[in-house]
């Protein structure tokens, strides 16, 4: 069955892929989306499984990889309840967005290569979730990158998409390189790269130190900490996440599943699979926590000035990775995946419904040409709005449940680090709130400012598919012309699905993921569950239980303040602290940062060591100068050999004189 | 008493007037040749003073057969010169320079 | 039977066949064609037959031949282990390949040219079919010829001056391993590379003829500092020229230091790791650098393939068998990947002669078979897990780990940078918009091209999912040149990666703790 | 029997030819004029045949011969077949050559070139066997002599004349160098003969400066004969100006006969004086190889360049002599064999080549495309090419193997490093004139002279000088080491 | 007396054979070689070697000298013209000469012969009873006959070689031919003919 549901979107994935002008893209979109189905399916049975009936894990072995001296890797799929929950977020997230990509993607040529891609994509995620090993985790890993990458660049004629492709698999290379250490100091110190057994020999190796690049470091810090390099890239945390926003340059639903929903994850996933390794070490956490709080918080700043809808979310994303790895850093893992598979849904939902409302709108991203649009699709509108409030965390809805259980759990964890994640979590949920109901209001509240957009006037001019065209319109008229429709019904229905989770999830499983009693039962050693951390969770203040709503209601309130009650304050607030905008605006200046010390560093030590190292020195000092000696060379000879016979009898004598001077000696 | 290191000397001295002739003149090959028979007398006059200081009569024969080779190097130079005077109406040495390099 | 003789041997006849066809220009052309396709393919046939014959268990030489016939200079010695049987796999599976690149390609002096590559075959072969030392040099120094010529006569512009760079700088790294040799051979009483491999020699004496050896291979891997005719000589050699380089000659570097230095100086090659492992850092550091900023495709594969051969470097002197292991595997890939890469530079330039970057553009759109396989590659040399390339660059880089952290450190950089480089080229050529009309009205891949490319693709894939397939028969062999540089004293480099405290159950990678005492 | 009918039996080669070159001056005189000059060459080549046959059933070891004059062994008998061979070959190919030359067949053309030849070859075959200077000293002046003609034969070339006057020159004064230091031997030993030389100097206990100069004196004047650096400056200028059949003579045989005679010599001087002159050839093999592989590289001039090449080739071989071994001998045996191999071939190839006026070529840039014009003849030039460069799997990679294996083992790493990396340099130029050939468009349209002698002559030297040639190296090795053994009887 | 003579012959030797190379005019140099030879034949004599003194006289005067005289004068050279021409590297020159110079003296004043050679203070002629050209004709054709029949061969070279070279075959010259002659027949030679009137005769 796993088998079956790991290489299904791999199979279907190559058909459309390599097959996809043969066949068509009605049947290549039919066979991948179906190939999801019928996963997605498969994964609930198995969640089912170990949510209802309590089923053991188990491996399934497919195939020898590699071997070498005492190393062993083979594929294998490894399915415990982690898994499942993974398996399940990922299958059903991706088999909506296929199906939502019948209507997004409907008018694009490559259709056929684009779900080959999503299928792809999907593949390499599973086989990141079922890894049995480290490297099979890795390879998971690098291909999600390279369906990331793909996807990202998936409009390749657009420059900036090229950038952002490279960057996001540049980027996550970078974490990859810490991932691979780690791998490489685990096996130096386990002697095997297999999880269970890594796992089943913690303990042994708890407080033992080596070398490392010449200093002597405690093994499972550095272990943990390179590994959670590769985590860092993948999940965008901070100092890593500068790819993540460009991301938002491929296709909307792409975004949706690979930077929302399950891609971005996958570093989660895997601090919360080697968690009793990180448990095992306790500066690990701190630093994995500490890391969390600041991109939660980070992330949250730079949302709020953001004006293109997807990167806001995009922001939020990234801000609410954040919250995941402070959970796990704070040992609540249980938490961490719970929110992981709330995000999925709500924040699945959120990229829908954004790319439903750019669809309506003609590609247009930017927020400010919406406004007003809840009453051309309100649909939509009505979606955006439960996905926005299940992630500001309103009462009952998926959010609800896991942030607030991340924030108890942060502080009932009693660590210093824990209290200062539970301190900026608060923020971040205020600021949450914030950004996300702004994106609301602009969106579909108040005028519409759909005149200055670029993409609308072309829509409306030349584009005229709506057939409702009228040349009078003039520049006063904010539509400029314009009116935005529905989605289609394919597009819809993942809406609608993702809604109901978005609602739903938080109450129906919080009791499996975070209970304390519950947990235990349902994770059954899939990973670090600390059953005491939970009950603690349930007996913090009142006041901590109740700081998510306030902060929720706090940003909503600002919101709604600034943005449509008082619509001329963030003009004012741009004009009179310029700096502080600008600085959020530009994300903190990482980017141009990252430029300045990485990548024109890199490419002028390249000229340099090209022209002045290869040709200037290398060459000049070497071949070509060894060939300007010996060409100097001949042409001293060649005065010498004068062509008089006396120099001729000169040169012998002079030999002669040498010679017979040396047996003087 | 003059004894063997005297011809020696005498000889070596020639020698090396004969060597110096060759490179010394510029103007006239003929001199050159001239200059390589002065060689040639003074290896005679060692063969001669060690065969008589050795009582041998080995050293007189050698000198004889290098008689008989420097009349055989005498006549094919002179012959070589002879054409080349023909070819280039000279015989001065630093005009034979059409190879060099 | 003679098997390996025969595979020799082949090749020159076919050559000597192919050289004084009878006929017309056009007529020769094509017999040419034709039975230079033919030989290779037979040859590959042989390959395969020696592949389902050999026995993976031993470590011996097999197929051994043994003729004295140029005594008392050298022996006519065959026989391959698994690592040569791998390697003359290489080389056959490449050649027919590279037969079909240059049918069209290629349209001055075919047969003089197929010829060229027939012997350039044959010696190959017989380099790593070699038992016998100075048996490996002639067919080592050999190789220079054809490929001076193939460079010289079918290259592009600059071709005098990269042949030449090519010849006189490989020679010069060959003639003081020849030294060596000559002293080696003058101890030890005898040539066969079994005994010498068993000789040992003073440290001292190791030390300088590791050195020498070095000389040789360095160039011809090449190493940082002694790496820039390659850049040249790739540039100017025509495609299936480039293949065969980047495919099988810059093995010889490799296959020269699992062959004789490890086993034959085992004192020096652990006391000089630290030489190794610096010129290794440098070099994946400096030419990926240098490799991202180059405007013309080949040269920028060129620099690739320098810095992946410092992989190959770094593992060998990991002195273990993850080390070595991924050195070899390091080398069949990138035989495979930078030879196909060649191949699709070549494909392009078949069509618009230039193999400037800023010249194509949108070949996602305008040849899309041939965007798809060109990502392949991409992947491929970036070693993206599936790959060949992943298999390797991992076992190298954990194998290194055991060894040196730095080194490991320093070369997985190289990860990022090959990433930076290659999708940075991939993006220009195949992403945004066609250069201009030209670029955009290329046809995509033709069915030659594609029976071309889709081996490799396959043999990649294959040797990325399922590598035990070609490190089995390996695994006798490299063992052995384990066991010989077991409790060897390694350098004082920053090594050490020892546990503290030292647990007694601890169940530390064997060959981790093999290499440290 | 009187005894001296034993000696001459002894001498049965340089009887043959003694006879033969008298017999062939003969003949010329008396055969029409215009057939003259063909029958001579056949019956000379005819001579050195018979010469050579007589040397390979020849008896095993050493025979004195002429009280002490005279010695055959392996050693001679091997050289001399190579020598006549070589001259054999030299007066083959020159006879399209000679034929052809000067409308009035004045300029040359004529029977005395066999005769002349045949007297060369006379003279080196009493070098290499001569057991005495004086032996030494005759020889080589017949040999020399008929050189010094020979350089000069084309007389109504400026160029020639101008080399024949400056070979006899420097000739005559290295003869007279030599000389001196003959004398200087026999003042010091009493005798010139080589073998109670030996005996002499091993067991002498003083280093003796009279001794030392003559070796020294000697040692240049046989220098000169094999054109080591500093005696080569000669070289180029004689292979320029000496008509090609000429310069390709001086190129083979000579430098056979020659490094055979410096071996004989100085393997006369053995024990502790060994040591100095060892220094001297080292000191020579090194400036050999290093200038004439650096000095080439400026030339534009094909026979300028093989002249470097040949000065370059004899450092190699004087690597062999440097141990003073018998390996090295032997080695050095070897090296001259395939030596004469490439070069003639070489310069039959250059030979066989006309310029569109019928001139024979010299400068390198004719030879531009020669692969496409005439790709046979550039494919042996390109055989040759390679193998003095010293890449295998060519033939002459393996004489710089053999004499480099004997340097090593006597611990002359440095001298092998040298060597090495001269060969390097050399290889530069000899890619060069594969380059013109290979590289680059044709310029002249060169045609093949079309001798059919000088075309089996130039494929049996490719062969042999191609990687089939390599099954020679056993038979060789046998025949280098038995004669060198014979230099060092036990 | 013997020192006088010599002092005498060496120092008559050195002198003219530094006039060889420096004389201006060849002529001279030519006439200063037969003085040095002369003089070299007188030390011959002073070490017994009678024989081979006269022979020097005979073969290098007689012959060699002679024939250069002939060359020279043949030659018609402009001797003038030769004057000129800058000596360069005559310090080289010098210098080098100076050194071989110093290097031979050096091995001529300390000179010691190989141990177990003898080499005797005083002259002493041939054996008891022969002359010394005896003494070398007893040696020549016996124990030297080999080397003697190769010079008489280098002979030949030179004879063969300097007619090679030098000689021209003159084309228009008349040459008698005996055999043609002495085969002619009347009437090969002798017609008689009716001339014509007026017609004159065609001949």
């Amino acid at each position: 069955m796993i088998t079956v549901l790991v290489f299904l979107p791999l199979l279907m994935a190559a058909i459309a892929g390599l097959g996809g002008r043969l066949i068509g893209h009605t049947a290549a979109k039919a066979l991948t989306t179906g190939g999801l189905f019928v996963s997605a399916a498969l994964a609930w049975t198995i969640f089912t499984g170990f949510w209802l009936n309590g089923a053991a894990g188990y491996t399934v072995p497919v195939l020898d990889w590699i071997e070498s001296g005492g190393l062993v890797v083979n594929w294998a799929l490894k399915v415990d309840t982690l898994t499942a929950v993974m398996l399940v977020v990922v299958t059903s997230v991706s088999a909506l967005v296929h199906l939502y990509s019948w209507g997004y993607m409907a008018e694009d040529p490559s259709q056929s290569r684009f779900f080959a891609y999503l299928s792809l994509f999907t593949f390499a995620m599973l086989m990141l979730v079922t890894a049995d090993n480290l490297v099979q985790m890795f390879f998971g890993w690098e291909g999600v990158g390279l369906a990331s990458y793909l996807l990202i660049g998936f409009w390749y004629t657009k420059p900036s998409a090229n950038a952002a492709a490279i960057k996001a698999f540049v980027v996550n290379r970078v974490g990859d390189f810490g991932f691979s250490l780690g791998i490489f100091a685990t096996f130096l110190v386990f002697g095997t790269v297999s999880i269970d057994a890594i796992l089943a020999a913690v303990p042994q190796h708890a407080g033992q130190t080596f070398s490392f690049l010449g200093g002597q470091v405690d093994v499972m810090t550095c272990l943990c900490l390179l590994l959670f390099v590769g985590a860092c890239g993948k999940s965008a945390q901070l100092g890593l996440h500068t790819w993540l926003p460009d991301a938002m340059e491929g296709p909307t639903p792409v975004s949706a599943l690979i930077h929302a929903a399950t891609m971005v994850t996958a570093g989660v996933f895997m601090v919360c699979r080697l968690s009793p390794m990180f448990e095992a070490s306790d500066t690990a956490q701190a630093v994995v926590c500490v890391l969390g709080a600041c991109t939660a918080l980070f992330a949250a700043t730079v949302g709020m000035v953001q004006n293109d809808i997807k990167r806001v979310i995009a922001y939020s994303t990234c801000s609410q990775l954040g919250y995941m790895f402070f959970a796990a850093g704070a040992g609540a893992y249980g938490a961490a995946m719970f929110h992981l598979f709330t995000h999925a849904f709500f924040k699945a939902l959120l990229f829908l419904g954004a790319g439903s409302v750019i669809h309506a709108m003609h590609h247009e991203q930017d927020m400010r040409f919406y406004g007003g649009l809840r009453r051309h699709i309100p649909i939509t509108f009505w979606m955006m709005t439960i996905g926005t409030l299940a992630l500001t965390g309103f009462f009952f809805t998926a959010g609800y449940y896991s942030k607030d259980a991340i924030l108890e759990a942060a502080f009932a964890s009693g660590t210093s680090h824990g209290m200062f994640a539970f301190a900026v979590g608060a923020v971040v949920a205020a600021l949450t709130s914030f950004y996300s109901w702004r994106l609301v209001f602009l969106t579909f509240f108040g005028q519409p400012r759909w005149a200055g957009s670029e993409h609308i006037s072309h829509a409306a001019h030349h584009g005229d598919h709506h057939g409702d065209h009228h040349g009078h319109h003039g520049h006063d008229d904010p539509t400029a012309g314009y009116h935005p429709h529905e989605s289609p019904v394919s597009m819809l229905i993942p809406l609608f699905v993702l809604g109901v989770g978005a609602l739903l999830a938080g109450f129906v499983w919080h009791e499996q993921f975070v209970g304390a009693e519950g947990g235990a039962a349902f994770w059954r050693g899939s990973l670090a569950f600390d059953a005491h951390l939970m009950h603690a969770m349930h007996e913090v203040p009142a006041w901590v239980v109740h700081t998510p709503a306030v902060a929720f209601f706090l940003g909503l309130g600002l919101a709604w303040h600034v943005f449509l009650n008082r619509p001329s304050i963030p003009k004012w607030w741009q004009r009179e602290v310029p700096g502080l905008y600008q600085f959020l605006l530009r994300k903190w200046y990482f980017d141009e940062l990252y430029n300045a010390i990485f990548v024109r560093p890199a490419l002028w030590f390249g000229r340099q060591f090209w022209t002045r190292g290869d040709q200037q020195t290398i060459d000049r000092f070497g071949p070509n100068g060894a060939a300007d000696v010996v060409v100097a060379g001949a042409a001293t000879l060649r005065r010498f050999q004068s062509g008089y016979v006396y120099s001729y009898a000169l040169v012998m004598l002079v030999g002669l004189a040498a010679a017979a001077a040396w047996m003087m000696r | 008493m003059i004894g063997l290191t005297h011809y020696l000397a005498v000889s070596a001295a020639l020698f090396v007037m004969g060597v110096f002739g060759i490179f010394l003149n510029r103007r006239n090959i003929i001199i050159i040749l001239m200059a390589l028979e002065l060689i040639l007398l003074s290896v005679n006059i060692n063969l001669v003073a060690f065969s008589a200081f050795l009582h041998q009569v080995h050293g007189q024969i050698f000198a004889m057969f290098v008689l008989t080779v420097a009349a055989g190097e005498a006549a094919i130079g002179l012959a070589i010169l002879v054409i080349y005077f023909r070819n280039r109406g000279t015989v001065a040495v630093d005009q034979a320079d059409l190879m060099k390099g | 039977m003679p098997v390996l003789s025969l595979m020799i041997l082949l090749p020159v006849v076919a050559a000597l066949v192919v050289a004084t066809l009878p006929g017309g220009e056009q007529e020769r052309a094509g017999r040419a064609r034709v039975v230079a396709l033919a030989t290779t393919l037979v040859e590959f046939a042989a390959g395969i037959w020696l592949w389902l014959n050999f026995d993976s268990a031993s470590a011996a030489f097999q197929f051994a031949e043994q003729l004295d016939l140029f005594a008392p200079y050298f022996g006519w010695s065959l026989g391959i282990d698994g690592i040569a049987l791998m390697l003359i796999m290489l080389s056959v599976f490449l050649m027919p390949l590279c037969v079909l690149a240059s049918w069209e390609a290629v349209r001055k002096r075919v047969p003089e040219y197929m010829a060229a590559f027939l012997l350039m075959e044959s010696l190959m072969i017989g380099t790593f079919a070699a038992r016998d030392i100075f048996l490996f040099y002639l067919f080592f120094e050999g190789g220079l010829i054809p490929m001076f010529l193939i460079i010289g006569i079918w290259g592009g512009a600059r071709r005098i001056y990269a042949s030449y760079k090519f010849f006189l700088y490989t020679l010069l790294g060959s003639v003081l391993m020849l030294v060596a040799m000559l002293w080696m051979v003058g101890v030890a009483g005898s040539s066969d590379i079994g005994v010498l491999s068993r000789q040992d020699f003073p440290a001292e004496a190791q030390f300088w003829l590791f050195l020498a050896f070095f000389a040789s291979f360095a160039v011809k891997m090449p190493m940082w500092p002694v790496h820039t005719w390659l850049p040249d000589a790739h540039v100017e050699a025509p495609t299936a020229g480039s293949v065969i380089l980047a495919g099988v000659l810059l093995k010889l570097g490799g296959y020269g230091f699992v062959r004789f230095s490890l086993p034959m100086f085992p004192d020096a090659s652990a006391q000089l790791i630290w030489l190794v492992f610096a010129l290794s850092m440098v070099a994946v550091v400096y030419t990926s650098l240098v490799a991202l900023v180059q405007h013309d495709m080949k040269k920028l594969i060129a620099y690739s393939s320098v810095a992946h051969m410092a992989f190959v470097t770094g593992g060998l002197f990991a002195l273990n068998t993850q080390g070595i292991e991924g050195a070899m595997v390091m080398m069949l890939s990138h035989g495979l990947v930078s030879g196909a890469l060649f191949l699709c530079v070549g494909v392009i330039y078949d069509r618009l002669h230039t193999r400037e970057i800023g010249r194509y553009g949108g070949l996602a759109d305008t040849m899309p078979k041939y965007a798809l396989v060109l990502l392949f590659f991409t992947m491929a040399s970036v070693g993206l897990p599936a790959t060949s390339g992943f298999v390797a660059e991992f076992l190298v880089l954990l194998g290194l780990y055991q060894t040196s952290t730095w080194a490991t450190f320093v070369l997985t950089t190289g990860i990022i940078l090959g990433a930076g480089y290659m999708l940075w080229l991939y993006a220009r050529v195949a992403y945004g918009k066609a250069a201009g009309a030209d670029t955009g009205a290329m046809p995509d891949l033709s069915a030659r091209e594609i029976a071309i490319l889709a081996p490799i693709i396959l043999a990649t894939l294959w040797m990325g999912i399922y590598p035990k397939s070609f490190q089995q028969p390996m695994k006798p062999a490299i063992a052995a040149v384990v066991a010989r540089l077991d409790g060897r004293e390694l350098a004082t480099v920053p090594t050490d990666m020892t546990l503290s405290p030292a647990l007694p159950a601890l169940a530390a990678p064997a060959n981790a703790a093999e290499s440290h005492h | 029997m009187h005894p001296i009918f034993a000696s001459i039996a002894i001498a049965g080669p340089e009887t043959i030819l003694t006879l033969g070159s008298l017999a062939a001056l003969m003949l010329g005189s008396f055969t029409p004029r215009h057939r003259a000059l063909a029958v001579t060459s056949l019956f000379a080549v005819a001579i050195m045949a018979v010469a050579g046959f007589s040397l390979l059933d020849a008896p095993a070891g050493r025979s004195i011969a002429f009280d002490g004059l005279y010695v055959a062994d392996d050693f001679s008998a091997f050289l001399k077949l190579l020598i006549l061979a070589a001259a054999a070959a030299s007066v083959l190919l020159a006879l399209p050559w000679l034929q052809e030359s000067g409308p009035d067949g004045v300029a040359a053309g004529r029977f005395e070139y066999p005769v002349l030849l045949l007297l060369a070859a006379l003279g080196m075959a009493m070098m290499v066997s001569a057991n005495d200077l004086l032996t030494l000293y005759v020889g080589l002046e017949l040999a020399a002599l008929p050189s010094y003609v020979l350089a000069a034969f084309s007389r109504r070339d400026d160029r020639s004349a101008e080399a024949g006057l400056k070979y006899f020159v420097l000739g005559a004064l290295a003869s007279g160098i030599l000389l001196y230091g003959v004398t200087l031997i026999y003042g010091f030993a009493g005798s010139t003969q080589l073998d109670v030389i030996a005996g002499l100097v091993s067991v002498q206990s003083e280093r003796s400066l009279g001794l030392l100069f003559g070796i020294v004196f000697i040692l240049a004047g046989l220098a000169f004969k094999v054109s080591a650096v500093p005696f080569h400056m000669w070289t180029p200028d004689v292979y320029e100006g000496a008509p090609t059949p000429v310069a390709a003579f001086f190129s083979a045989a000579p430098k056979a006969a020659a490094l055979g005679l410096m071996a004989r010599v100085l393997l006369a001087f053995p024990g502790a004086v060994a040591a100095d002159w060892q220094q001297i050839i080292l000191f020579i093999a090194i400036a050999s190889m290093v200038l004439g592989a650096v000095a080439a590289v400026a030339q534009s001039n094909l026979k300028r360049l093989l002249a470097y090449s040949s000065i370059a080739n004899i450092g190699f071989a004087l690597v062999g002599l440097a141990p003073g071994t018998a390996a090295g001998i032997s080695a050095l045996l070897f090296y001259i064999t395939v030596y004469v191999a490439m070069t003639l071939g070489s310069f039959l190839v250059v030979l066989q080549l006309r310029r569109p006026d019928g001139a024979t070529v010299e400068a390198m840039a004719d030879l531009a495309g020669l692969s496409k014009t005439q790709p046979r003849l550039a494919a042996a030039l390109a055989i040759f090419m390679f193998s003095l460069a010293g890449i295998p799997p060519l033939l002459g990679f393996w004489p710089k193997f053999a004499v480099f294996q004997a340097a090593i083992a006597s611990g002359l790493i440095g001298l092998a490093i040298i060597g090495f990396i001269a060969s390097v340099v050399a290889a530069f130029y000899y890619l060069r004139l594969i380059k013109i050939m290979y590289f680059d468009e044709p310029a002249v349209p060169l045609a093949s002279e079309g001798s059919p002698v000088n075309g089996a002559m130039i494929a049996a030297c490719a062969l042999f000088c191609s990687p089939i040639g390599m099954l020679a190296l056993s038979p060789l090795a046998v025949a280098t080491a038995k004669a060198a053994a014979s230099l060092f009887p036990a | 007396m013997a020192a006088f003579a010599f002092y005498l012959f060496a120092g008559l030797l050195l002198t003219s054979g530094l006039m060889v190379i420096t004389a201006k005019n060849p002529v001279h140099s030519v006439l200063w070689l037969i003085l040095a030879f002369f003089n070299a034949a007188g030390l011959f004599i002073l070490l017994g070697a009678e024989f081979l003194a006269m022979l020097l006289v005979i073969v290098y005067v007689g012959a060699v000298a002679v024939l250069f005289l002939f060359v020279v004068m043949m030659l018609d050279i402009d001797f003038r013209a030769l004057q000129r021409g800058a000596l360069q590297n005559l310090p080289l020159g010098l210098a080098v000469s100076g050194v071989i110079l110093a290097e031979v003296l050096l091995v001529a004043s300390g000179w010691t012969a190989g141990q177990g050679v003898i080499v005797h203070e005083a002259l002493a002629g041939p054996p008891p009873g022969m002359s010394n050209t005896q003494w070398i004709g007893s040696q020549l054709y016996t124990r030297y006959f080999f080397v003697f029949s190769m010079s008489g061969l280098i002979l030949l070279a030179a004879m063969v070689g300097a007619i090679v070279l030098t000689h021209r075959r003159r084309v228009g010259i008349k040459k008698q031919s005996i055999a043609a002659q002495n085969a002619r027949t009347p009437a090969a030679t002798l017609g008689v003919g009716k001339a014509g009137l007026g017609q004159g005769v065609e001949l």
